[in-house]
């Protein structure tokens, strides 16, 4: 059964949390305009479209450190462990868009290796969804209905919260979120069925404020036999090869490995890298298999839509927008799927493209 | 009030006029997007197509990017490069960049073909995907923009509403002082030739912070980038072929780490580089998906190097670099 | 704090400056040991990027000294550096870094007396203002 | 935390080998890993690579030429282009590297028992197939395969890689070893009539009408040389390797000769950075370089998008 938890009591959730399990808690912050995931000690506003950076900072940090080097005398001989804690996180109002990307992420982080700081994250953290409701979202570039997504998705998460004015609606949906209930106590109260009905309510019309969509049918086949197309110049020609799509990308998991010394300690670190950049694919002795945008805009498509189908068995995209919204020059993955469907079909029946050349 | 309907019948008979006779290689411009309020940059190859062009207050893009681009491409093997001019369209600001390039000899002159378009103002696209939250999401491509005395008026579905132009004017424009490109081949429409003065007011907050107040402020701002690197890609006068931050041999400068250490060498190196040069076309802050006040600081070195050297980038081809030049009683009061 | 001595990286250029501290060595003059001189040809040489660098690796103070202006070994290097150091030391300011930090000087290669006053006065500047945290990223977190 | 995949082991370096001079030099490297649970782990096939780090500097991929052996010796060829490698080529004997590994798919050789092979390499690029024919020729393995054929080329005799070995070849009668060296050393050119001392010119209009005799160093490029040794592609297969434009020319002449696709391999080399398919970068199309490869078939090879 579903239960309710009042908006004033949630700090002394929060308090709860810290003092019986030691949660660390982590919850979207506007800060000069800007919403990101920050730890925090009193429960913000909430009041928040997106985060303008994705929530895969909190598992897959922008920069992690992954070992310390060893030192004798002038050289680094070895590797040192560095110190990880071991206290729960808590991600308070994820939205589900990017919950679900969670799940993609799983996939490739646990692909054969498993790759162990992600992993330690991701066991020790509690996803706490919030259903996207009006009129905070949608944002202008949503379209996670259209991704096998919807703005009350609660694949991912542990937890889903509605916001009903007052109260949030809570829906455990697993051992971590139980775990939640059972540390919150009475201060989650049973809900009836004047909550239960007006929440569905809510969701249809969240459901209903999604209208931009993105027919997924076809566009693997179309991708499939459109390497080669003219469409690519065409839509890449502005593209500035900034990564803001891969960046910010709630799914995207290009990362470089490198090392830093700094005043004579060393230490391992990777970072997010974009396939946006020239250098990402560079050999050292000058080759770039990927050397233009437009190769460059491709291989972002075609891994988001394709590779990532083959691979792992699901679309690399959840429909979030921050790549659209985030795009300096309007370059919109909507239409360029829709587009590169298009493409293919009039090539075939009209010869347009060939006209065009001429 | 501008008449957006004839600036943009206007470009489209120039453009026209070009691309039939074949004085231009292609119409690098804006057009509108299908799925967005705001206007994107096109690229138009044929008379057939000059229809797509518009301007409008969406128009946002500094399009002059597009030429370092070109003037980059090297012709395929055993292809005769097709030297002909570019055409573009610039707004004042942007008009202001050709010049640096000019000036810098990136893009020869008689390389680009421009139509400068006389103070359309641009609002900021941020600001204006607020103020369209409570349309249905579909719906807000097709708003529609228009001026009306000191409010703009947002069409859709035959309802309109007014906002003040102050909430959605970009930053750049509220404080604009050139309002007639300073370079082009055919002008459209009429506007001021005079140059108002630039009194700085939008730092003056940042002026006025004690030091450590500015400092928590930059800290706060750059604390945030996520060197996504796209200050750099839209800036037109960013144009090296190997940037400092990309360049691994034989030293690498920055660490790839996004932090405050690497985040602040990584923006004040860039201010340094662009100090002199930089037209203050805004494109920097308005691509920062972490919002980033990055004009800020290049406007307060215009000032400076206005006020120490009397240093107006973006004005006339003839002048030096400002880096690139000296004046012997130039001033050092600070120096021992 | 009572140990903390700081560290200042003097740019110096080969032919006044780094003559100049030469000749103040020779002569025996005294000067706090807290800077390590990089010689550049001219102090047209430096880079702003190589002051910023240097507060990023953690020096407290950076000092670029070159020829007196009319007396550089290239005619004219000296004015150059004149602009972007002046500009580099407002754009410190405006960032919220002390710009005392960072010292343009000139000094021949006759002043090994100036040189070595130069070095006292900024080491004491820079004892005053403490160790620099900002750019190192120190501050940060 | 789960074992860490990321975390080099360290290793000894046994000896180090100039393999070549010039502006880009090479080197080989022998080294020992240097625990023994480490070793008992890092058990390598034929084909198979390993992420060498170099403390302090970061980390860079190699093929692995040593044969497949229990004691944790690696051995690899580095040529000096970046920093990570121009580091490593300052080390010598007793310093510490790190490795990781064995990662990647390697070389079907069980599947080729019974079947004559033919390696051709040209250059350094040999360095990744060398794990195969070492395997292959290995006393203990030589007598579960056939004929064995090694077509090696490269721009000069001295740029010719592991010497000592190839000597060796030279003088075992269970191999054909043929080489040879690029025209432009010769006085004359691709049609010139003469060539380097030592090194006779063959018929570049006709390759496959060269005269052979006992002989078997040429002036010649090796695809040509591959026509004018002519291997049987009956229950053969061939192993190639060097950059894609290389293997297409190889590919090319073997096809004359009636090789199927399918029964030529490769290896291919893209750049990468954690070796295990999560860093991106290294996929050629959905084919991820570091865990679908190294080892390709041609005809896989062909079915790939352009983009290596």
């Amino acid at each position: 059964m579903a239960k309710l938890i009042s908006k004033d009591k949630l700090d002394d959730l929060l308090s709860r949390l810290k003092e019986q399990e030691k949660y660390e808690v982590f919850a979207p912050v506007e800060v000069d305009g800007v919403t990101l995931y920050q730890h925090i000690n009193k429960v913000p506003s909430l009041e928040f479209t997106n985060s303008n950076k994705p929530p895969k900072d909190l598992f897959f940090p922008q920069t992690e450190t992954m070992f310390q080097l060893e030192r004798d005398d002038k050289v680094f001989v070895g590797t040192k462990d560095i110190e990880t804690s071991s206290d729960p996180i808590l991600v308070l109002g994820m939205r589900p868009c990017d919950s679900r990307a969670m799940l993609i992420l799983d996939k490739l982080f646990y692909w054969d290796y498993v790759d162990p700081y992600y992993k330690d994250r991701r066991d020790r953290t509690t996803i706490i969804s919030f259903t996207c409701t009006l009129p905070n979202m949608p944002k202008e570039s949503c379209f996670c209905t259209s991704m096998g997504g919807a703005p009350d998705s609660n694949e991912g998460a542990d937890m889903l919260w509605t916001d009903m004015g007052d109260v949030y609606y809570v829906e455990s949906l697993t051992d971590k979120g139980n775990k939640l209930l059972e540390l919150g106590g009475n201060l989650f109260t049973d809900s009836d069925q004047a909550h239960d009905s007006k929440v569905a309510e809510i969701k249809v019309n969240a459901k209903k404020a999604i209208s931009r969509k993105l027919d997924t049918n076809g566009v693997k086949e179309a991708l499939e036999k459109s390497f080669e197309s003219d469409y690519w110049d065409e839509f890449a020609a502005r593209c500035l090869g900034c990564g803001i799509c891969t960046l910010l990308c709630p799914t995207c998991h290009c990362f470089d490995i490198y090392d830093v010394i700094s005043n004579g300690e060393g230490r391992r670190e990777r970072t997010w890298d974009s396939c946006q950049y020239s250098h990402y694919t560079a050999h050292a002795s000058g080759h770039n298999p990927r050397p233009e945008k437009k190769h460059r805009q491709r291989n972002r498509i075609y891994h988001k839509f394709l590779y990532m189908e083959n691979n792992l068995d699901i679309i690399g995209c959840v429909g979030c927008g921050r790549c659209i919204s985030g795009c300096p020059v309007n370059i919109d993955i909507i239409e360029v799927a829709e587009g590169i469907k298009e493409a293919e079909g009039i090539k075939e029946a009209e010869g347009i493209k060939e006209a065009k050349n001429d | 009030m501008t008449d957006m309907k004839a600036l943009t019948d206007q470009i489209r008979s120039t453009a026209r006029e070009w691309l039939e006779k074949g004085e231009v290689k292609y119409i690098i411009g804006y057009e509108k997007d299908p799925n967005s309020p705001i206007a994107r940059p096109v690229f138009i190859h044929e008379p057939k197509d000059v229809d797509r062009l518009i301007i409008d207050l969406t128009c946002v893009n500094n399009l002059t990017r597009f030429l370092v681009d070109e003037m980059k491409n090297k012709p395929k093997r055993g292809e005769e490069p097709d030297l002909r001019p570019i055409g573009i369209v610039v707004k004042p600001c942007d008009s202001k960049t050709i010049v640096e390039l000019v000036k810098e000899k990136i893009v020869p002159r008689d390389r680009v073909k421009i139509i400068g378009v006389v103070s359309p103002s641009t609002i900021d696209p941020k600001k204006l995907n607020m103020a369209l939250k409570n349309i249905p999401q579909n719906k807000r491509k097709d708003v529609k923009l228009k001026e009306n005395g000191n409010d703009f008026i947002l069409e859709y579905d035959g309802e309109s509403s007014s906002i003040p132009q102050d909430d959605l004017l970009a930053d750049k424009c509220k404080v604009c002082v050139v309002h007639t490109p300073v370079i082009s081949d055919i002008t459209i429409g009429e506007g001021e030739k005079d140059w108002k003065k630039d009194n700085f007011e939008d730092i003056k907050d940042i002026e006025d912070m004690s030091p450590d107040e500015r400092w928590e402020f930059w800290k706060r701002q750059l604390d945030r980038c996520v060197r996504c690197y796209a200050c750099r890609e839209a800036c037109p006068l960013c144009y090296c072929e190997e940037c400092v931050f990309d360049r691994e041999k034989p030293y690498r400068w920055n660490e790839r780490t996004v932090g405050l250490k690497e985040n602040a060498f990584y923006h004040l190196v860039r201010a340094m580089h662009l100090a002199g040069r930089c037209v203050d076309c805004g494109e920097c802050e308005r691509v920062c998906p972490m919002d980033i006040p990055i004009r800020k600081i290049n406007r307060y070195l215009i000032k400076r190097a206005r006020e120490r050297f009397n240093v107006f980038p973006g004005i006339n081809v003839e002048e030096d670099p400002m880096f690139g030049s000296y004046d012997v009683d130039d001033p050092g009061e600070d120096i021992w | 704090m009572a140990d903390w001595e700081p560290k200042i990286i003097g740019f110096l250029c080969n032919w006044c400056s780094y003559t100049g501290a030469d000749l103040a060595g020779t002569s025996r003059l005294q000067y706090p040991s807290n800077i390590r001189i990089i010689k550049v040809m001219c102090s047209g040489r430096v880079n702003p990027q190589f002051v910023l660098k240097a507060f990023q690796e953690g020096a407290d103070g950076v000092l670029v000294s070159g020829c007196h202006p009319g007396d550089c070994h290239y005619i004219e290097g000296n004015y150059y550096a004149r602009r972007k150091l002046t500009l580099l030391k407002d754009l410190l300011e405006f960032m919220g870094v002390d710009p005392e930090r960072f010292q343009v000087s000139w000094v021949s290669a006759s002043e090994g007396h100036k040189f070595a006053e130069v070095v006292t006065k900024f080491t004491e500047q820079i004892k005053t203002l403490g160790p620099q945290t900002k750019l190192d990223g120190g501050d940060g977190e | 935390m789960t074992d860490n995949v990321y975390k080099p082991t360290t290793a000894t370096i046994k000896s180090i080998q100039l393999e070549a001079g010039g502006g880009r030099p090479i080197r080989t490297f022998k080294i020992q890993v240097d625990e023994q649970e480490a070793r008992d782990q890092f058990l390598h096939k034929p084909g198979q690579f390993a992420i060498i780090s170099y403390f302090g500097s970061g980390e860079s991929v190699f093929a692995i030429n040593s044969k497949p052996n229990k004691d944790g010796i690696i051995e690899f060829s580095v040529m000096r282009v970046g920093n990570v490698t121009g580091k490593l080529h300052e080390l010598e004997e007793g310093d510490k590297v790190g490795v990781r590994g064995p990662y990647g798919n390697s070389f079907p050789v069980e599947d080729w028992k019974g079947k004559d092979i033919v390696f051709i390499g040209a250059g350094i690029g040999v360095s990744p197939v060398a794990s195969v024919y070492r395997y292959v020729l290995a006393p203990e393995n030589r007598k579960d395969y056939g004929n064995v054929t090694v077509i090696y080329g490269a721009r000069t005799p001295k740029d010719l890689v592991f010497k000592d070995e190839f000597k060796t070849f030279e003088e075992r009668d269970d191999l054909d070893l043929w080489l040879c060296i690029d025209w432009k050393f010769g006085p004359k050119g691709p049609t010139g009539e003469s060539a380097m001392k030592g090194w006779p010119a063959i018929n570049m209009q006709a390759p496959g009408e060269t005269k052979v005799d006992s002989n078997r160093k040429f002036t010649a490029f090796v695809p040509q040389l591959v026509e004018v040794v002519k291997p049987n592609p009956e229950n053969a297969v061939a192993v190639t390797c060097g950059p894609p434009i290389a293997i297409k020319f190889i590919t090319q002449a073997l096809d004359k000769l009636g090789w199927g696709a399918d029964q030529i391999y490769t290896t291919l080399e893209n750049r990468m950075k954690c070796g295990i398919g999560k860093c991106g970068r290294c996929n050629i199309g959905d084919v991820y370089v570091c865990k679908h490869g190294p080892v390709f078939t041609y005809k896989e090879v062909k079915d790939m998008v352009p983009e290596f």
